[in-house]
């Protein structure tokens, strides 16, 4: 297991908190929690060795796209970065649903 | 059906591992070549030590396979168990088999006594693998690309603190694993090249008989039933990397659905189940079952 | 002007001058089982073309058997025409030094050794062909010498029933039979009556009982569980952003879990856009277990297949209105119709592949293994003199231009990162390096960029054909690329431009909420599920059983 | 077309189960209540520890479901995860005994114990026991194994604890799984390989015929929901772990030398008629009947001199030589066992059936009395049968009934006393000695508290027996000695002065007077349940944390 964190400089505040995913082969958990601050934390918890750089550029990828302020937990189990960016785009979605 | 029998090399060596081996095996070694192969743990740091017990282990597990009339369809052995699969296709016999690796790992030894191994890369690609040896490549601590066990697993070969340096950076550029291995020589690179012209002479000594199934190279993959090409083979492959990835490649379109993996050790069956799945082929370990057992399964799903 | 003498039948005389040499062994037109090789031995001479029977599905695996046991002495250089090198005496022949040459399509299942033996010299490379460029030269300048193929039944004046595993077989039959070829077929069942004749005993030579039957692959059954979201997510994109956006009603569907995917969310989600009766009606297309559902609820018209598929026999038998049955009862596929019709008579074709370069040239060649092509090239090309009037050929039409045609829709669908969590992006195909090894005159290129009209990936849909120039193609590639290096090349800025002018969507702008692709969304979620869609009637072979 | 349930995950089937949005989660994922022991082996962690546990209606009456992610670490039961069913079963039984009818409903999809906190499972296991066995008083708990992974281990025990069962034929249950069997037993015992042979033999369908499970029902929402309405609605139950009058005399009438057949045993299954049967008789004899650390401390704890008993491997006998009269049990090997698998003291079909018949008696003798006799439980059980006719017929349902019956016993007054004396494992522990009041033990090296042995440990998590030992370094729970196992609080009395397994005077007077004063302490605080095991100055400090963090987490939860 690795544990990484990555930091952005956000601007749209969330309104609730979100959890989407489960700890299964393939998968991943994503919550996100609210946050004052504009910027988003991210802590990972990966079960495949070796991927930071992929994990940067999955975070990176998407908050340009969607440039969120939350503290962002996620607990991987070897999902694909398509699986990653579809749980993070779904949380998205989630955060949506509400307004 | 069709029956493969695998036999693993250097790495898959565990310390006790000579217990179970029937001493007049022990002892046909020491008569042939004058070696006392006795199990402590100082001696795993030996490669003829190593090479030795490997293959009494493996050849031990496969006369008494041979007893329950278990007959392969093809062989392949990694490396080292090349030797044991070329005695399973009856190519060359046991007490030759002995006398060539003997004289091999004396000479792998000779050459390289100390500071050199090999190490496993796990996650990159070949061509990725390649990129980083050549970029961290130090001709006073040469590195090189050696074995291809599966299409995201490769070993590399060469002087320790090149090896290190290596690792490191593959572990950079995103490798899963990339770690030293339990091989105190660096086998399958040119490194070995001179080795493999001082065993030429020896190894054309040896008589080579017709085949009773088919053989996969090392050295390239291919399947034979040449004996002349199975005893080049068999003397260039310290030099090469061991192709193991195309040999199960071609195993696989040869028809195998069955394979019985020699002891020591799950290494093999374990490439298997990560190169084809867990259904396609069905996998009998030795080591996991014992050869009685063993030969139970085989006759299950024979 | 002398006219040289000449004799215009030697071909006729030849093959006469063979049959005579077995007449002893002939009872009609039928050898023992166990005179195959001596029959063999005296019917091929060194040198001949030899078409094999290898199909996708069906292989005349005793006679490749057979053909591997003759003597070499006697029977050498042979070029071999086979549209699929699929088991392991297809080489073992080469091996022997029975065969030399070889021209063929596809070799999936043996891609490895062929690569090997082309590169050691031991098989000699006509070249690769996709399979209609191979059935056209089998009348042009492969014209074989003797046929060696595989038929269901055979009645006792040699006619031949070969029913649902129709394939290819009466196309390599008439190469031979009509150019004093000789043919010689095996049978795993000799009857009184045969159900229909599928070719006509007039066209055989020589019929030869099988040892067993002929050895038939499930090669178009995809297991619904494991369809995962990704794929649901990327079909709901193409059912929505593809099918509906451009009207497709004709079709054919590449194999695979993605493709399986969209078959199986036409009832569910389809039906919930209303779409039902106006896309996806005519296929062509091999018996899909996983098309059932969409059959069952009303969406398809009407399927011609290239092959059968194992388990589908008595669900086709049963659905005479829309597959392509014979009165007897069975189906009748033909796969150089289909190819055809796959080629000039559809609106898309859709399917995936292993790796796809920065302009969208698509391969499935990957590094050591030649396996070919299936159907995929014939299907995913835009033949160029084509002209029709569908709405979905329309409407790629240029508009700016009086004589602009349409073009057919080549979709292709790829998840960013494979199974192995490499990138399907590339920068340089495997293939160019194959090609090098093998020595192939063209590299083994799959689907040409100039032909993709779409990509779908997991991020979003690019409509290529709406691209401008090379960068811009290479941009919306980029844009749906996810974080494979050539995704990662794509900026916010590039994204929203693309987006603007439709040549990207994302599945926002196509308003597909990601949360609903679930599994729950599929039609069938078990093969169990199938069976029970098909009213018991689809029965899956043993490897696709769910254990209970 | 029918939305399968098997597909679903946890916190989807629970919300499929329950009317619609009306749940309530209670510490939920945004809680970050997760395992600290899987962090610290390096495993990736679930923020809910693969546990929904949800509040809401199920045709609008009131219940608590729970359900386990399958696909979490196999639905391995850990510390926090068992915690958070321990602590919403014990809300639930105290609405229940507060007159407030709530339905517990228990979605199992589960390899029983999680192995990387092995003990931890185990101890969670047997307190969720104790609390459907006292729930069972007020509610039918019903169960679904919808399949996936199913349900194994030592959640299978727990399984025929419930009142009623309910599957779908895509699950299979079973105590030990296929490989553990193959490798503690030999491929020829089970081949775990083999899916028609297990399919065959733990699958659902199957498991109907052989009376395991109490309903098969279609893979649907719908049938599934209905069908768990109907056994709430009807109060069903099976009575599965009150049964061994009708095993004991079943098992009496089968060859089990060898392997069965599964069809012969469906057919005596069918014909079989429940006799009673009679309880061992347990005479002095002039030799030793057998030789183990169990039969010398249960003729030392009873005084019996070379007890015999018409069951070999099951004892039981009065003692007067504690400060009241007890009953002392203890599970001995019998080396010539005609059932293979039994014979080097492992608790199996029979000792659980017996042991359960013996404590059922005893039951019903103390009845009507005031004061409830105490049972001391000798602990000495190298692990559960591991075997083909043993999963066939039901081992787990055998050591359910055994585990039931001492539960009832407690909870009906009877101090139950565990003294670990050599082994305790897995099953054949959470039968025999871990629903004990209270648990006392000797400080000897030879003595192992485990789930299962390093070698299945190893092939199941695919660890090695070296990354396992030096995991076992970090995490106490998997260790396999004493001494760490005293650490998680589990233990009333740790006799650390006792460093080996004899019978001496000395190590028999202390023993006698631990027992002694576990008795009493019992008696004086009331405690007919297992949250001793948790509340205790070990427990709070170290050994149970998490356990203590969830349980005051789903307090401030459950009533907000």
């Amino acid at each position: 297991m690795e544990q990484l964190a990555y930091q952005y400089q956000t601007s749209q505040p969330i309104s609730k908190r979100v959890h989407v995913g489960v700890v299964g082969s393939g998968d991943l958990e994503i919550l996100m929690f609210p946050t004052d601050k504009s910027e988003s934390t991210v802590k990972v918890r990966t079960g495949s060795d070796g991927f930071d750089k992929v994990w940067g550029n999955v975070l990176t990828r998407f908050f340009d796209r969607y440039p969120i302020s939350a503290d962002i937990v996620i607990n991987d189990f070897g999902a694909t970065p398509g699986v990653v960016y579809l749980r993070l785009t779904q949380a998205m979605e989630e955060l949506a649903d509400e307004k | 059906m069709s029956t493969a029998f695998l036999f693993p090399g250097q790495g898959s060596q565990e310390v006790g591992m000579l217990r179970a081996v029937p001493t007049q095996y022990i002892e046909r070694i020491k008569k042939i070549t004058g070696y006392q192969l006795e199990d402590l743990p100082e001696n795993y740091e030996d490669t003829v030590f190593i090479q030795l017990a490997l293959l009494v282990k493996g050849l031990s597990a496969l006369a008494a396979v041979q007893r329950n009339e278990i007959r392969p369809d093809l062989v392949a052995g990694h490396s080292l168990g090349a030797f044991c699969a070329a005695v399973a296709c009856k190519a060359i016999t046991f007490d030759d088999a002995v006398r060539i690796v003997y004289q091999r790992a004396v000479l792998m030894k000779a050459a390289y006594p100390t500071g050199y191994a090999m190490g496993v890369i796990v996650g990159l690609t070949r061509t990725e693998v390649a990129q980083v040896v050549q970029d961290t490549f130090d001709e006073m601590h040469p590195v090189y690309l050696s074995n291809e066990n599966c299409p995201l697993q490769h070993t590399i070969s060469g002087e320790i603190t090149g090896l290190q340096k290596t690792l490191a950076a593959a572990k950079l550029r995103q490798a899963r694993t990339a770690k030293l291995l339990k091989v105190p020589v660096p086998s399958h690179c040119r490194l070995m090249q001179a080795t493999v012209a001082a065993l030429t002479p020896f190894i054309n000594q040896i008589t080579f008989h017709p085949t009773i199934c088919p053989y996969l190279k090392n050295t390239d993959g291919r399947m034979t039933q040449d004996t002349e090409v199975i005893r080049q083979d068999l003397l260039e492959n310290i030099a090469q990397p061991v192709q193991w990835n195309q040999m199960m490649d071609v195993a696989k379109e040869m028809g195998m659905n069955l394979t019985l993996e020699f002891p020591p050790g799950n290494t093999l069956t374990k490439l298997i189940h990560a190169k084809f799945g867990e259904r396609s082929i069905r996998t009998i370990n030795i080591d996991q079952h014992g050869v009685d057992d063993a030969t139970f399964l085989y006759q299950k799903w024979r | 002007m002398e006219k040289p003498q000449r004799n215009w039948d030697t071909k006729r005389v030849q093959k006469a001058q063979r049959l005579a040499k077995i007449s002893n062994l002939m009872t009609g037109k039928y050898v023992e089982t166990n005179q195959i090789i001596t029959v063999l031995e005296a019917l091929i001479a060194p040198g001949d073309k030899v078409v094999l029977e290898g199909d996708n599905q069906k292989q005349a695996s005793f006679l490749s058997q057979s053909l591997n046991l003759v003597n070499p002495k006697k029977v050498n250089h042979l070029h071999m025409i086979m549209s699929s090198i699929s088991r392991p005496e297809h080489l073992d022949i080469f091996e022997r030094k029975i065969a030399s040459k070889i021209d063929f399509s596809y070799a999936g299942a043996q891609s490895v050794r062929v690569s090997q033996m082309i590169e050691d010299g031991k098989m000699k490379l006509g070249d690769i062909h996709t399979y209609l460029e191979l059935y056209g030269r089998l009348f042009i300048d492969l014209i074989p010498n003797v046929v060696l193929v595989a038929a269901d039944k055979a009645d006792k004046a040699g006619n031949l029933y070969t029913g649902f595993n129709t394939e290819e077989t009466p196309t390599i039959v008439e190469a031979a039979a009509f150019k004093d070829g000789i043919v010689i077929v095996q049978v795993n069942e000799v009857v009184d009556e045969l159900p229909r004749i599928d070719i006509p005993a007039g066209w055989v030579d020589v019929v030869v009982p099988a040892d067993k039957p002929y050895e038939l692959e499930a090669l178009f059954t995809r297991d619904p569980q494991n369809i995962t979201e990704l794929q649901i997510l990327m079909a709901m994109m193409a059912i929505k952003g593809i099918y509906a956006e451009h009207g497709v009603q004709s079709l054919n569907h590449g194999i695979g879990f993605n493709t399986a995917a969209i078959e199986l969310l036409l009832p569910t989600y389809g039906a919930s856009l209303g779409l039902k009766g106006k896309i996806a009606r005519n296929w062509v297309l091999n018996p899909h277990p996983t098309i059932i559902p969409a059959i069952e609820s009303g969406w398809v018209e009407s399927i011609h297949s290239f092959g059968g598929e194992v388990g589908m026999e008595k669900y086709i038998a049963a659905r005479p209105d829309i597959f392509f049955v014979g009165q007897d009862g069975t189906m009748r596929s033909n796969r150089v119709l289909g190819q055809i019709a796959g080629q000039y008579a559809v609106d898309m074709f859709i399917g995936s592949t292993l790796q796809l370069d920065y302009d969208g040239n698509s391969s499935t060649v990957t590094r050591g293994r030649l396996s070919g092509f299936g159907g995929a090239p014939n299907m995913g090309h835009n033949p160029g003199g084509r002209r029709h009037s569908t709405p979905a050929w329309q409407s790629l039409r240029d508009q700016d231009n009086a004589l602009g045609k349409g073009q057919k829709l080549v979709v292709q669908m790829v998840e960013t990162y494979g199974a192995n969590k490499k990138p399907i992006f590339v920068e340089n195909l495997d293939a160019l390096a194959v090609q090098k090894q093998a020595g192939l005159a063209n590299a083994p290129v799959m689907i040409y960029s100039e032909d993709t009209t779409h990509i779908v990936t997991e991020e979003g849909i690019a409509y290529l054909y709406k691209a401008t120039s090379k960068a811009q193609r290479q941009a919306a590639i980029a844009a749906i690329g996810g974080v494979t290096p050539l995704g990662m090349t794509s900026t916010k800025e590039s994204l929203d431009q693309l987006r603007h002018a439709g040549i990207v969507k994302l599945p926002e702008d196509l308003g597909i909420k990601r949360s609903d692709a679930k599994r729950s969304l599929l039609a069938a979620q078990t093969i169990d599920d199938l069976v029970e869609w098909s009213d018991g009637l689809y029965e899956p072979p043993m490897k696709f059983r769910t254990w209970s | 077309m029918k939305n399968s349930f098997v597909e679903l995950n946890a916190r989807e089937r629970v919300n499929a189960l329950l009317d619609t949005e009306n749940g309530r989660e209670l510490v939920g994922p945004f809680d970050q209540m997760i395992a600290p022991n899987l962090v610290a082996q390096g495993i990736v962690p679930e923020s809910d520890d693969g546990i929904v546990v949800s509040l809401g209606t199920i045709g609008h009456k009131k219940v608590v479901v729970i359900a386990m992610e399958g696909s979490f670490q196999g639905g391995g039961i850990g510390e926090v995860s068992g915690a958070k069913i321990i602590a919403a079963l014990s809300h639930a039984l105290e609405e229940n005994q507060n007159g407030h009818e709530i339905f517990p409903i228990i979605v199992l999809d589960t390899g029983g114990v999680r192995l990387q906190e092995a003990n931890y499972g185990l101890l969670s296991i047997s307190e969720i026991g104790n609390l459907i066995v006292a729930l069972k008083k007020y509610v039918p708990v019903i169960g679904v194994v919808p399949g996936r992974v199913g349900s194994f281990g030592g959640m299978s025990i727990t399984s025929a604890l419930m009142s009623y069962l309910i599957t779908t034929k895509k699950a299979r249950v079973g105590l030990n799984g296929p490989e553990v069997i193959e490798q503690e037993a030999g491929v020829r015992e089970f081949d775990s390989s083999d899916k028609d042979l297990i399919w065959n033999t733990i699958g659902a369908r199957q498991r109907v015929q052989a009376q395991i499970i109490d309903e098969l029902v279609t893979d649907s929402v719908e049938s599934i929901k209905s069908a768990v309405l109907a056994a709430m609605l009807e109060r069903k139950d099976s009575h599965r772990s009150e049964n061994a009058d009708f095993y004991l005399s079943l098992l009496d009438s089968l060859d089990l030398s060898k392997p069965m057949t599964i069809e012969s045993y469906n057919q005596a299954l069918i014909e079989h008629q429940a006799q009673s049967v009679d309880l061992p008789v347990i005479t002095e004899q002039a030799t030793p009947a057998t030789t183990s650390v169990g039969y010398d401390w249960f003729q030392a704890l009873t005084g019996l001199k070379n007890p015999n008993s018409t069951v070999s491997t099951v004892y039981y006998g009065d003692s007067k030589r504690f400060n009241e009269d007890v009953v002392v049990t203890a599970i001995v090997p019998d080396p010539k066992n005609p059932m293979y698998r039994v014979r080097d003291g492992e608790v199996g079909l029979v000792e659980g059936f017996r042991m359960a018949q013996i404590l059922n008696h005893i039951y019903e003798a103390d009845q009507n009395k005031a004061v409830k006799r105490p049972i001391v439980v000798v602990i000495d059980v190298p692990s559960q049968a591991y075997g083909y006719n043993e999963e066939l017929i039901g081992i787990h349902v055998a050591l359910a009934n055994s585990a039931a019956a001492y539960a009832k016993l407690r909870q009906a007054g009877h101090p139950i006393i565990g003294v670990i004396v050599g082994n305790a494992i897995s099953g054949a522990f959470l039968a025999h000695g871990l629903q004990s009041s209270r648990l006392i033990a000797l400080n000897s090296p030879a003595i192992s508290v485990q789930a299962m042995s390093k070698e299945s440990a190893s092939r199941i998590t695919k660890r090695s027996i070296a990354e396992i030992e030096a995991a076992a370094e970090q995490v106490p729970s998997i260790a396999y000695d004493i001494r760490n196992y005293n650490k998680l609080g589990a233990l009333y009395r740790f006799l650390e002065k006792i460093t080996d397994q004899s019978t001496s005077i000395t190590n028999v007077n202390a023993v006698i007077s631990a027992v002694n004063d576990a008795i009493e302490d019992v008696r004086r605080t009331n405690d007919t349940m297992l949250t001793a095991r948790y509340t205790n100055e070990i427990a709070v400090k170290m050994g149970r944390v998490e356990t203590n963090k969830v349980q005051a987490k789903m307090n401030e939860e459950w009533n907000a």
